[in-house]
């Protein structure tokens, strides 16, 4: 998955980055691919080039030696909603068929069954990226046809990673549909909430290559804080 | 502080004022309506405490671990008012507060439910395109908290690292208390001016506590306290476990000397190493 | 920059960008929208030069001296058309357009007469209380000019001292120059990330320009040129002494390098004395 | 005039200071009777102790050694339309019978007889600040019954600080009055463009003191800027 989220981002790209896989997956392509990427957190660090793996969003390795640390009231209006922001990465609870994300409850709002951590800034990265991927397990329940509560707008996502295979928006129906499969999956494994639509020509997702992978386990993530397998 | 204020310890990550959080619960006050952003550990454990009424928040976990229990345990049983923004709705609520505006504008939530989960969310018509855009209400704290690296005894506060909304949640608030690593002499603030983030003019009390934003962090001063975080997924499970902390390090200690004294190698684990800035001139 | 670009040279007293005003006189561009808070003699050379189809602003005059001749000329005449506001105003529609909100909410003008000479000062309801507030609509210039002390080569940009409005004129913008004193490191930058103030996502171009803001001032680099400013207004007093000026100094010289040629007692008089900031650590 | 404008400062207050004579009389009043004074400029520099007398309300000696500087959308949201400003001073080429203030234009705003400089923060301040100190040279022409454009609105003005003496606001009906007088100055002496009324009680105003005199000449103002006499 991460990898595969990485060779999703252009050299150059100002990047919204989440805490997690998409931070490994931004990093990565810095190292590969897109070593101009700009990274910028929602806590308010641009340009952040960390000597650690940053374990929250707000970690301190993101502060020294960034370019640029701003207050949040900059990061949302003349960043995020000026519209500087070229990809967000976001990930979720449940997504559904149009792409809508749940990070807010599951059950009844009111009286929920489980109570998410709500929306952060998810809801306005949906809105302001100029396009979003979203990073998640794929399984029936984590793709249901509707979400309990849409959190962030499926409207900007163009792409959802999973650990199966690459979910795309499709343009004319709005919908989810397979555009890619990891090897040794079949389209039959992909699961979802609803029935969902192939592209009539699956594109072959490629497994890490040697040099992804040392930098993915000897230098990234050395620890394994985001990488269990 | 009295029961029933309004209540704000900010901080997005850095800076967040346990000494603070921790002195309101040994005060046993209540009926508090507490915003932060992100409540974080140090709300999960004022709730657990009791003092909450009523939570105003954007997100609500234990970043990277998992999620606050005892919010969720208050959520998900109906003992706790919440009110819910995003996190641009929340800045957004204390930039209209700083500048005293009943609203504030922005884009958003269009395609989402969260409105609907708070009718305080509305909207406005743009007297120039038409447009209808989002409003949020502004957001006047009785009390801020601001943790911050240092200040003068007036209360010039400076901050470097992340800023959150410390500015704009302090100038909102109809009282303000700020506290510090370390106390400087006026003359390191008049060194550099621009650093200067909180006026002495908007402070009514300067309180000089180091390591007070443990196990939060304070750039150039101590690093976040990662193992913490992750351990409260385990202390905060359950109310037993939970109380045994407060009991502890909460009720049990009279100050945060006596909290630092119970962790001797915290200091050692967490002191900050040194990377200093490059100078300016502000000569003329 | 084309003919009939809205442009933006800001600096508020400190880092007014004369080397570019003084460029875009050369290359004889017509029909400019200037948008500045304060004009300064910068937009009275520009006027003079007839690069201005339109002034929008909010203080017309030579702080502490006097008039802005070329500006009240034209204005008195009829040949510059005026678009005004209050100081805040301004502030409001450099906030909206680098937000890209389309407008702008403050409490101001009750009791003026300045809506009644501007018809874009408009209000609008609060969604919350009723209360009518007043609104300016965003301001989104084609190109802004920002003078600075220092950026690396990528166009990341640190200012102290005095602030302005020059990180809202620069994210309103759709085209950003920097102007510097200083090209640094990117090492220099990077160790005091806070005094970043615009980044180079948002920078086209980059210009190494020492000394481009005589007559106004740059913290830490070189004074205010107090005695330029008095004698501006013996020079723009008439047409001739004004055209004269012009000749001189911006006509007949290739670029700044000459400039300050013309004027070698310039550094010795205005160089800054040294009066270096505390450092602050970034260490974790 | 700047004796008597420094002596309406109280000790601790917050001032929004402009240039020439009301930062003389800011800086007098800091260093005889209100050492607590606070000095906020428009520019941005909070707390300034300049080590020159600034010629400019952006001056870098306004900057260099002070508290706080920060940009001008806090000047304005942060500081005065949150109320944090307890005094504001004004100036103007014209000043009306309720206070209000001309800084625009002499004749009509379409086709002026004289271009002035326009509001600057002057609208602003008039609205924000807790009370308005005005300084202005009197005179019939300057003082008219109605100014030509109201630049900003007289409602909050206390006190007008002249050389002939000193107008108040009458509560009550809003008008300036005559409220003290200078040595050797008659009421008859002190005409304006109405039919000025006055306190039965006229104050009479100190004359500067041996003190207030060495300050101002030797240490505030020792190159006659703004001092003329």
């Amino acid at each position: 998955m991460t990898t595969v989220a990485a060779r999703e981002l252009a050299d150059g790209e100002v990047v919204f980055v989440g805490i997690g896989l998409p931070n490994l997956a931004c990093n990565l392509a810095r190292r590969t691919h897109a070593p101009n990427l700009v990274l910028i957190y929602e806590s308010g660090a641009v340009g952040a080039t960390p000597s650690r793996l940053p374990v929250s969003i707000g970690d301190p390795a993101l502060v020294t030696g960034s370019l640029m640390v701003c207050g949040m009231a900059d990061v949302f209006q003349l960043f995020l909603q000026n519209g500087r922001i070229e990809v967000g990465f976001l990930g979720g609870a449940q997504v559904d068929r149009y792409g809508n994300i749940n990070t807010t409850v599951i059950g009844d709002y009111a009286k929920p069954k489980v109570r998410l951590p709500g929306s952060g800034g998810a809801a306005e990265i949906a809105l302001h990226a100029q396009r979003i991927l979203i990073v998640s397990k794929l399984s029936p329940r984590a793709f249901p046809e509707r979400v309990d509560f849409v959190t962030s707008s499926g409207q900007r996502v163009t792409r959802v990673i999973t650990d199966k295979g690459v979910l795309e928006r499709d343009a004319a129906s709005g919908e989810l549909v397979l555009a890619g499969l990891y090897p040794g999956v079949a389209s039959t494994d992909v699961a979802v909430g609803w029935k969902l639509r192939a592209r009539s020509q699956l594109a072959r997702l490629e497994p890490p290559s040697k040099l992804e992978l040392q930098l993915l386990r000897d230098v990234l993530d050395p620890q394994r804080l985001y990488l269990k397998s | 502080m009295r029961d029933g204020d309004v209540v704000v310890i900010e901080g997005f990550t850095h800076l967040i004022c346990f000494a603070a959080g921790h002195e309101i619960i040994r005060q046993r006050r209540r009926d508090l309506t507490l915003c932060r952003l992100t409540p974080d550990l140090i709300y999960d454990q004022m709730i657990a405490a009791g003092c909450a009424k009523k939570l105003v928040f954007s997100w609500a976990g234990n970043p990277g671990v998992g999620s606050l229990h005892a919010f969720r345990r208050a959520v998900e049983g109906g003992t706790l008012e919440i009110e819910e923004y995003s996190h641009f709705g929340m800045v957004a609520r204390f930039a209209a507060g700083a500048a005293r505006l009943p609203f504030w504008t922005l884009r958003d939530y269009a395609g989402t439910d969260l409105p609907k989960a708070n009718p305080r969310i509305k909207s406005v018509k743009c007297p120039y395109t038409g447009e209808e855009l989002a409003t949020v209400p502004a957001l006047n704290p009785d009390v801020t908290i601001v943790h911050a690296q240092r200040a003068d005894a007036q209360g010039n506060t400076q901050i470097w690292g992340l800023l959150g909304v410390q500015k704009e949640a302090a100038f909102a608030s109809d009282r303000v208390i700020v506290v510090v690593e370390e106390l400087v002499d006026e003359r390191v603030i008049r060194s550099d001016p621009n650093r200067t983030l909180i006026p002495a003019a908007i402070v009514d009390a300067v309180v000089v506590e180091p390591w007070g934003a443990h196990p939060s962090y304070a750039q150039g001063y101590y690093d976040r306290d990662n193992d913490f975080y992750v351990g409260w997924e385990a202390i905060s499970k359950d109310r037993a476990g939970l109380a045994h902390y407060l009991d502890e390090f909460v009720y049990g200690v009279g100050a945060r000397a006596e909290y630092m004294e119970k962790q001797p190698r915290l200091i050692e684990r967490l002191k900050a190493g040194e990377q200093m800035s490059a100078g300016v001139n502000y000569g003329f």
